[in-house]
C-alpha cells in the first residue's frame, strides 16, 4: 500500500463523511477515522447486519434501512431529499404479489400506479391483507419475491412520485 | 423435543430462554420491536422477525404479529417469559389454534387463576391456608360489614378480576367501608369490565412467601421450595432470596403437600408460583397464583440445581416430570438476587439511556442474567430491568458476602441503577439478621435521615447522576498510551 | 484474620484474589506496572503501588519492589497468585524475614519441591505410583544404559532442577543414549547451573491428571478430588474438568489416601497440586508437585463447592483445616474450565490488543473469571489468558452443553482469541466421548484438513483475523437511531 | 516505514482533520490520533483516577502524568517545549528529605542544584538509596512529604535547567 493509496483514502474518507475506515491488504492495514462535522451518526449508510442474518428467513433481520438504501446507491443523499417512496409492510406475514396462484401480477415494475391501488397481499393469521398504493407514481422496485415471509417494516416496493 | 421455538419476549428473560434452548439444541426465533433492533436476544437467537414498532401494544403484546411471526417461521412452540402475553389466556388458546404449543399452563388454568377469588376457593378447598375473608364475591354492604367485623379491621377490598392495585381499597374502621366499597366496585369496573370485589384480611407487616410449582402433562406437580420476596416497593420486588430465613423444613413440607394436591386438583402444567404472606406469628396466607415463569426463578435454580426454563421446555415437549427432576429434591446453600433495574435509586424514576461503561461481576458463586452490553441500550418503552445478579454460597451468610462483593465490581456507566440501593439493603442490619417484611424498603430513606427508620448514606458518586464514576471507558482509552 | 494483604500479581488471578478477600473483609493493595496502569485489578483493589516499568523482571518478579510495597502500605499477608513469585522459594523467605505472610506453602517445602526427582523420591516412600526411571540422579553412562534396559525405550531424561522443556531429551533406542544424555546435562547446566539429569519412562500417550491439595499449618492435609488436563497445547494447558472422566472413584481414593501421607509427611500448607500421567491402562504416575494456587482451580470449586483461594486465605491466617472444609467432602456434578487466550487459534501466536467488544456470557451454570473489559488492553508483556470459562452441570454432557452455549456467546472483539479452538473441541466426537490424551490437540488440524485425524472447520469469520465479527460496538451505536 | 513517510502521514492526517491513521506494514504498524479542535478528551490533562483511589496511600495510584502537569497548570505547552525536568522515582519505598531525622533537608525549593547532588532518600526494604540530580539547575518544587511512601514513577521534585 503507498502513501498515495492512503492518501487517496483519506481524502476519500473527508469527502465521504465517513468516520471511520479501515483497509486491510494481507498484511498490511489501514484504519481512517474521522471526527463527524456533527456528532449524529450518518447511520443508514453504515447499518450492520446482526451476527445471525445469514439467508433464509434470517435475512429478514436484516434492518430496513438497508434496504432502503439499497436501490439508489449511487446517489447517496439525505433521506428528506429523496423523492422515491418506499412502501414498507406495515405487518408480519406471507407476501403474495397475486389475487390467487397462477393469477397475473397486481403490479409489475415501470407500471404506472394510483392511491388506493392494491400492490399485494400480506396473509396474517389466514387474512389476507391488501397493501394499497398511497400515492400516484412509477413502481421502479419490487423487494419481494411471491411466497416470500416478511417482518414488520419490511421494504415492499419504491415508487417514484408523478 | 422441539426443534425450533419463538420467544415472544425481550431482554433478560428472552436471553435466559435462548440459552436454555441452546443447552437443548433447539434452534431458537426472536421477535423485536423497532426499538430492540440491535437488542442481544435478536443477535443470539439463531432468526429474528421484526414485529412492529416500539410500543408493546403494537409488537410484544400484538397476539397477530406474534402468531404471524411464529407462522413464518414454522416453528413448533412459543414461550412467552413473563409479563407481556405470559399470562394472556386468549394468547395461549391462539396458539393451540394455530397449532403451536404454548409453553405454559392451559388457557382454561391460566384464566381461572387469573380470577383471584376463583383460585382463592380452589386453595381453601386443598386445605391450603388462605387470607380469612369473603368466601366468594361481596354482594351486598350488610354482608361486607358483617364478616368485616368478623374477621376484624383493618380489611383489604380487591378486584376478583384484578392486579396493579386497581379496585384495591384499604378499609380501618367501620364507618369508612360504604364509602370505601363503592369506590373498589366502580374502580374495578371500570378497569376489568367487571365490577366483583372480595374482601381480605389486612396484614399491615406481612412478609411475601411464595412457592415454585413444576407439574407436567401427565397429571404430577412438584414443589421446588419457597422464595422469599419481602423487599419490595410499592408491591414490585427488588431482591429475592431461597430458601426464606422465615420458613422452617417442617412448613416448608406442609405447606408443599397441600399445594402439590391443589395444584393437581387444578390440572395445572408447566412452571408456575403459588405466592403467599406470612404474618408474624409465621402463618402462611395464599393470595395467589402466577402461571408463568417468575423473573426471580434462579435463586431457586441454585439451590435445586435444577434449571427451571430447560424443565418448562421438556415438559412442554411431554416429558415426565421424574425423568426431568431426576432423583428427590435436594435444597443446598442459599442464594439471593438483585434486580439491577434502570432507575434512581432515590427516587425510582426510570433511568433509560445508553450504558457506556460497563463491568460485570464474574467468579465464585456469581451468575448474572442480562441482555446489556457496552454501548447498549435501555429504552424507555419497556421495563427497567437491566441485570439480575444471583450469588449463591454454602449458606445465607456467604451469599450476602458475595453479593456485596458482586455489587462492588458491578460498574454501569450512563443511567442511573438501583445497585446504591442493593449495596444499603445488604449492610443493614435488619436484613442481614432476616428481620424484615414487605415495609422494609419504605423504611429506608435515601434523602440521608431526614425520616425513616434506617439511616441512609448514599455514596456522593452513585447519588450524582449519569456519570457515576471516572468513567471506565476514558480511564481505558488512557490504557494505550 | 487478615486486616490488608498485597497481591503479587495481575490479571484474573489478582481479581480472583480480590474477590476472596472482599468476600471475608480483608483490604487489599494491588501492585502494577506501568503497562497495568488501567487494569481492572487496579480498580477494584482498596489500594494499588506502581511497582516499576512493563517488563516483568522490573515489576511483578522484582523481590524488592515487591516487598517495598509490602512494607510502605503496611499489609500483614502477601498473596503471589500463580506465576511470577508464587513459587519462588526466596520471595516467601524474604517475605517471611520482612514480617509478612507468604500466602502459600513454607519457603523450604516450595524448594524441595522444585527439585523434582526430591519430590519423586518422597512420593516414593509414602507409597504414590512414580514413573519407572531412576531413583536418583543418573551418575554415569552405565547406570543409565542398564536403568533404560530394565523399563525399556522409550525413555524421557529430565533436569532435576527443570522445567520449561530444558534439559529434556526424548532417547528412543540405546544408540542414542550416550549423545541425548551428554546433551541433556549440557542443557541443564547452562540452564539451571546444575546438570543432574535423572530418567523416566516415556509415555507417548498419557493422560494428564492433577490432585487438589489442601494442608493447614497444624499438620492437617485433605485432597479435594482430581482434574483432568490432557487437552494441551505443547504442554500448555488449554482446557480442563473436574472429575475426570478417567478416574474411578476407588481410584480417586486409593490416591488421596497415600498422596493425603506424603504431603503430611512432607509438611505441606495451603494450596498446593500433585500432577500426574495416566497410562492407557489406567495407571497414574506422580510427576511433580505445583507448590501454589492453578489456574484451573475453578473446577474443583464447582464441584466441591468450597473456596480454594478463601481457603488459602484462612489457612494461612492459622485456621484449621476442618473449619475451614465444614464436613466431609463430597464431589456434586461435573465442571469444565476454557482458557480463553489472546492467541491466534490457528496459529497460536499471541494476539495482544485492544479490546473492542466484549460480551460476557452469563446465565445458568456459567462462571467468567476474567480482568477484560471493553476497550481494556491485552498488552504484549505478560501471558495470554484473557478470561477463564467455567461452566458447571449435573453430569458432563449438561457441563458439556453449557459450555458451547457460553462459548457461543462470548464475544470478543478486537483481538483473536481461542474461542473458536474450544469451539471445536467441545464438538469433537472424541472429546465428548471422554476418549482423549494429552496428544488429542496437536491432532486436531486448524488448516482445514491437510492431516491430522480430526477435521476441523474454522469458521470464516473467525479465521480472518481481528476484525472477527460485524463489529457488536458497531452494531450497538446504530442502536440509538 | 521511514521517518519521512511517517512525517507525510502525520501532516496528512493535520492537514485533513483526521482525528486517527492506523497503518500497519506487515511488522510495521503507526497509529496517528489527532486531538479535536474542542472538547474532545486530551488525555494527559485529565487522566482519571481509578475508582479506588480515595485518600492515603491510595493517592499514589494517581497516574504520574497528571502530577506533571501540576507545577504549570496556567501554561498547557506541549511535553517537547517544557524546559522543566521531573525528577521521579526509580523505586517504591519511602521517601526522606534529609540524611537523618532532625537534620537539615538535602535540598530547599529555588535551591540550586548540581549534577549528582542527593535530592533524597528512598528507603526500601531497610536500604537507603540516594536520588541525585542529574542535571544542574534552579529546585523550583518539591512533591513529596518528608516521610511519604512513593511508588514507582512518582514525581519527586522539579528542576527548571539554567
Amino acid at each position: 500500500m503507498t502513501i498515495d493509496e492512503i492518501k487517496e483514502l483519506i481524502h476519500l474518507v473527508r469527502d465521504t463523511g465517513v468516520t471511520e475506515l479501515e483497509v486491510q491488504r494481507g498484511e498490511n492495514r489501514v484504519r481512517i477515522r474521522s471526527a463527524p462535522d456533527h456528532k449524529e451518526i450518518m447511520v443508514p449508510t453504515v447499518v450492520p447486519v446482526p451476527l445471525t442474518a445469514s439467508g433464509g428467513i434470517t435475512s429478514a433481520a436484516v434492518p430496513a434501512p438497508a434496504r432502503e438504501a439499497a436501490p439508489a446507491p449511487s446517489a447517496p443523499l439525505p433521506r428528506e431529499d429523496e423523492r422515491d417512496v418506499i412502501v414498507k409492510s406495515p405487518i408480519v406475514g406471507t407476501y403474495y404479489d397475486a389475487p390467487a396462484p397462477g393469477a397475473a401480477p397486481f403490479v409489475k415494475t415501470n407500471d404506472r400506479v394510483e392511491p388506493k391501488q392494491v400492490l399485494c397481499i400480506i396473509e396474517s393469521m389466514k387474512l389476507m391483507n391488501e397493501i394499497e398504493a398511497e400515492l400516484a407514481g412509477t413502481l421502479i422496485a419490487k423487494h419481494v419475491e411471491n411466497g416470500r415471509p416478511v417482518e414488520y417494516g419490511e421494504s415492499l416496493f419504491t415508487i417514484r412520485p408523478l | 423435543m422441539f426443534r425450533k421455538i419463538l420467544i415472544a419476549n425481550r431482554g433478560e428473560i428472552a436471553v435466559r430462554v435462548i440459552c436454555a434452548c441452546k443447552d437443548l439444541g433447539i434452534k431458537t426465533v426472536a421477535v423485536y420491536s423497532e426499538a430492540d433492533r440491535h437488542a442481544l436476544h435478536v443477535r443470539f437467537a439463531d432468526e429474528a422477525i421484526c414485529i412492529g414498532p416500539a410500543k408493546s401494544a403494537r409488537s410484544y403484546l400484538d397476539v397477530a404479529a406474534v402468531i404471524s411471526a411464529a407462522e413464518i417461521t414454522n416453528v413448533e412452540a412459543v414461550h412467552p417469559g413473563y409479563g407481556f402475553l405470559s399470562e394472556n389466556a386468549d394468547f395461549a388458546e391462539v396458539c393451540e389454534v394455530s397449532g403451536v404449543k404454548f409453553i405454559g399452563p392451559k388457557p382454561d388454568v391460566i384464566r381461572r387463576m387469573g380470577l383471584k377469588q376463583h383460585a382463592r376457593t380452589i386453595m381453601q378447598d386443598a386445605g391450603v391456608p388462605i387470607l380469612p375473608g369473603s368466601i366468594g364475591v361481596l354482594n351486598t354492604l350488610e354482608e361486607a360489614a358483617s364478616i368485616a367485623a368478623q374477621i376484624g379491621y383493618p380489611i383489604m377490598l380487591k378486584a376478583a378480576a384484578g392486579g396493579g392495585g386497581r379496585g384495591m381499597r384499604i378499609v380501618r374502621s367501620e364507618k369508612d367501608l360504604p364509602a370505601f366499597l363503592a369506590q373498589a366496585q366502580s374502580e374495578a369496573a371500570a378497569a376489568f369490565s367487571c365490577g366483583d370485589v372480595y374482601m381480605e384480611k389486612l396484614l399491615e407487616t406481612p412478609r411475601h412467601i411464595e412457592f415454585q410449582v413444576l407439574g407436567d402433562e401427565h397429571g404430577n406437580v412438584e414443589i421446588l421450595g419457597e422464595r422469599e420476596c419481602s423487599i419490595q416497593r410499592r408491591h414490585q420486588k427488588l431482591l429475592e432470596e431461597s430458601p426464606s430465613p422465615s420458613v422452617s423444613a417442617e412448613l416448608r413440607t406442609r405447606i408443599s403437600d397441600r399445594l402439590r394436591t391443589a395444584m393437581k386438583s387444578i390440572g395445572y402444567t408447566n412452571a408456575g408460583t403459588v405466592e403467599f404472606l406470612m404474618d408474624e406469628h409465621e402463618n402462611l396466607y395464599f393470595i395467589e397464583v402466577n402461571a408463568r415463569i417468575q423473573v426471580e426463578h434462579p435463586v431457586t435454580e441454585f439451590v435445586t440445581g435444577i434449571d427451571l426454563v430447560k424443565a418448562q421446555l421438556r415438559i412442554a415437549a411431554g416429558e415426565h416430570l421424574e425423568d426431568v427432576l431426576t432423583g428427590p429434591l435436594t435444597l443446598s446453600g442459599h442464594a439471593i438476587e438483585c434486580r439491577i433495574n434502570a432507575e434512581n435509586p432515590e427516587t425510582f424514576a426510570p433511568s433509560p439511556g445508553r450504558i457506556t461503561g460497563l463491568n460485570l461481576p464474574g467468579g465464585i458463586g456469581v451468575r448474572v442474567d442480562t441482555a446489556a452490553y457496552t454501548d447498549g441500550i435501555i429504552p424507555p418503552y419497556y421495563d427497567s430491568l437491566v441485570a439480575k445478579l444471583i450469588t449463591h454460597g454454602k449458606d445465607r451468610t456467604e451469599a450476602v458476602q458475595r453479593m456485596k462483593r458482586a455489587l462492588d465490581m458491578f460498574v454501569i456507566e450512563g443511567i442511573y441503577t438501583t445497585i446504591p440501593l442493593h449495596e444499603q439493603i445488604l449492610s443493614n442490619e435488619d436484613f442481614v439478621a432476616g428481620r424484615f417484611d414487605t415495609t422494609f424498603l419504605s423504611k429506608l430513606n435515601f434523602k440521608n435521615g431526614e425520616s425513616g427508620e434506617h439511616q441512609v448514606d448514599i455514596k456522593p458518586e452513585a447519588a450524582q447522576g449519569p456519570p457515576l464514576s471516572p468513567p471506565l471507558r476514558a480511564v481505558m482509552s488512557a490504557g494505550d498510551d
